[in-house]
């Protein structure tokens, strides 16, 4: 253990990036490592038999942040773009259409009520039984997601192929349809390789709305040379 | 026979007046009744007198419970699928004759909410007084969400309570689905529906036999609850 | 006068059945009546003579069309708020007559459009295929959360082109308004309405004399096309 009053290791660079919440908003966050940053983080924490959970933590959400700020970058300009003050266009407008009003039993009945009431007991029971056996953060999920992340290179390969094979059968490419055999957390992976694949000019990403569906655009000579590259 | 030259004795005069009168108070009493029956038609659940009063525009809840009832007999009278009939407490609904609920069940097709926001509210119903706080804590982040289409259908009211809330139901909650205003008293008969049919399929609206058994739960608990 | 002992004689007996088949001719049109009043209700929409065929059991959809239209009337020979409309294609609908809508409105279950949402709508009609760009721009930026609102309550429909979307009504609005499901028509049967009412707001549902207009148009407009 350090000794009271000196910093903490994670405290000192390279890792104190992931501690310092003004920097991480300023800071271009393509010129981070998160893979090196945790990886190396976990090591010395192993190597010096220390283990802050807290820290783990704030690296962890740190690491999100960054992610967030990527995908951000990289969604912003497709975007409605605020339209510059322009005269408004005068059109003719319809006064508007009123709806007739009519009557329509809805399928929600008493039964439908009860039966939500019967879901929502169990998950409130599995809920107490949550929080009662399982940690918070469990610890293998750091080296998890670090040892994916590098593997990179092979998972850029494999959802390029997915996206060729999309694209000669003629379909326009998007997110839901690349993870549609995909359980949540390989959802997540997958969406990670894209804002890498985008940042590095493979594809091109852009959504109408937020939380809507992801287009992907595919860009033909960036592949090349990504896979000439690996 | 009427004569053909205007009559304009004072007697003659006070009869056309009433005749008038009577005339007008026939429009009025006939207009109150179909907006009573527009009224009953579009809420699909039992309204009171206070609300069809303030829709039909009067302050006598007398008369509009005697145009009411009138209108449930003109029900009774027409040859109809619907009906229109009295509950407790002097409400009134306008439903589908029981007869004809099988055969045109499957043409409803949407409900009123959604799986999600549906749970939520049951939730909110059984737990009820329940802080948003321990909603949120069990049915998750996105039943905040859920609250707000709730409270905007009226289905829930929120009241402040410090930083959080308290959620209730609301009575047209309670309408929609035929169970008591009083809240202990619905719990306890969500409690007993609830075991009573266990796994089996309830009918698509209360029967007449459901609704006589919520009214003598909630005659007996209020019984209990004045002693 | 009817003889007091049994008359047992060949065409006493025939007429007996033939009352009897009568009577039964007659149950049996009542209850498919009753059958597509209930359906009408329980939909809310208008339905089809081949939905309202398989609702009521038959096989003919010509009989069926006939007591639908005798449905029709006798909902305007009652003195009633509701109405019963054949609308084009030959499909029924059950709803409330427009002069009632704005006293009951706040009574419906599900929160209705506003008057904002109800002129993008209008607007849409009017100039489709429009982009959602030249929507925005002519209706303001309020025009996104409507288009949103109008295309979840099924109205319209967002096609992708580019970075932008093409707006068309669906079918389902069609049906809603009683306007012809061809883009081309419904234009014509809009322009003239829009002309009838001017600035005001619109009828709840078209009247008689309307109705027939709109056939009318129809009935020109595919003549016209078909040459």
């Amino acid at each position: 253990m350090d000794k009271a009053g000196s910093k903490p290791f994670y405290l000192q660079p390279p890792w104190d990036i992931l501690f310092d919440f003004q920097r991480l908003q300023k800071i271009n966050p393509w010129s981070v490592d998160i893979a090196f940053l945790l990886l190396t983080f976990l090591e010395e924490m192993e190597r010096r038999a220390m283990v802050d959970f807290r820290a783990s933590g704030v690296a962890l959400d740190s690491s999100a942040s960054i992610y967030l700020l990527k995908s951000n970058l990289l969604l912003k300009p497709e975007e409605p773009q605020p339209q510059p003050c322009s005269k408004p266009i005068i059109d003719f407008i319809p006064p508007p259409l009123a709806l007739p009003l009519r009557y329509e039993l809805t399928t929600t009945t008493i039964q439908s009520l009860l039966e939500a009431l019967n879901e929502a007991l169990q998950s409130e029971s599995l809920l107490s039984v949550r929080v009662a056996q399982k940690p918070i953060l469990p610890p293998e999920i750091i080296p998890t997601i670090s040892a994916y992340l590098l593997e990179i290179e092979s998972r850029i390969k494999e959802i390029t192929q997915k996206i060729r094979f999309l694209l000669e059968k003629g379909e326009i490419i998007t997110f839901s349809k690349i993870i549609r055999e995909s359980d949540r957390n390989e959802a997540i992976r997958v969406f990670i390789i894209l804002l890498f694949m985008a940042q590095r000019g493979i594809v091109t990403l852009w959504q109408h709305e937020d939380f809507g569906e992801i287009y992907i655009t595919f860009n033909g000579e960036g592949v090349e040379n990504a896979s000439s590259n690996s | 026979m009427p004569a053909l030259t205007a009559d304009l004795s004072p007697t003659s005069i006070n009869a056309k007046v009433q005749r008038k009168e009577r005339i007008k108070g026939r429009r009025d009493f006939e207009e109150k009744m179909m907006i009573i029956e527009a009224a009953l038609y579009v809420a699909g659940r039992p309204l009171d007198l206070k609300t069809l009063c303030s829709i039909a525009g009067s302050r006598s809840e007398k008369k509009i419970h005697r145009i009411a009832r009138i209108l449930v007999e003109e029900y009774k009278r027409r040859n109809t699928a619907l009906e229109v009939l009295e509950l407790e407490d002097h409400r009134f609904v306008m439903q589908l004759k029981s007869n004809y609920s099988d055969r045109v069940r499957r043409l409803a097709i949407r409900p009123l909410l959604t799986a999600g926001p549906l749970r939520t509210l049951s939730y909110i119903a059984y737990k009820q007084p329940v802080t948003q706080k321990q909603v949120v804590e069990v049915r998750g982040k996105h039943a905040y969400q859920h609250i707000r289409e709730l409270a905007e259908l009226g289905l829930i009211t929120r009241e402040r309570n410090g930083k959080d809330f308290i959620l209730r139901t609301t009575d047209y909650f309670a309408d929609y689905f035929g169970l008591s205003r009083s809240i202990q008293i619905m719990k306890r008969q969500l409690e007993r529906i609830f075991k009573k049919h266990g796994e089996e399929t309830l009918p698509l609206s209360l029967e007449e036999d459901e609704r006589r058994e919520m009214s003598e739960i909630e005659k007996s608990a209020s019984e209990g609850a004045s002693k």
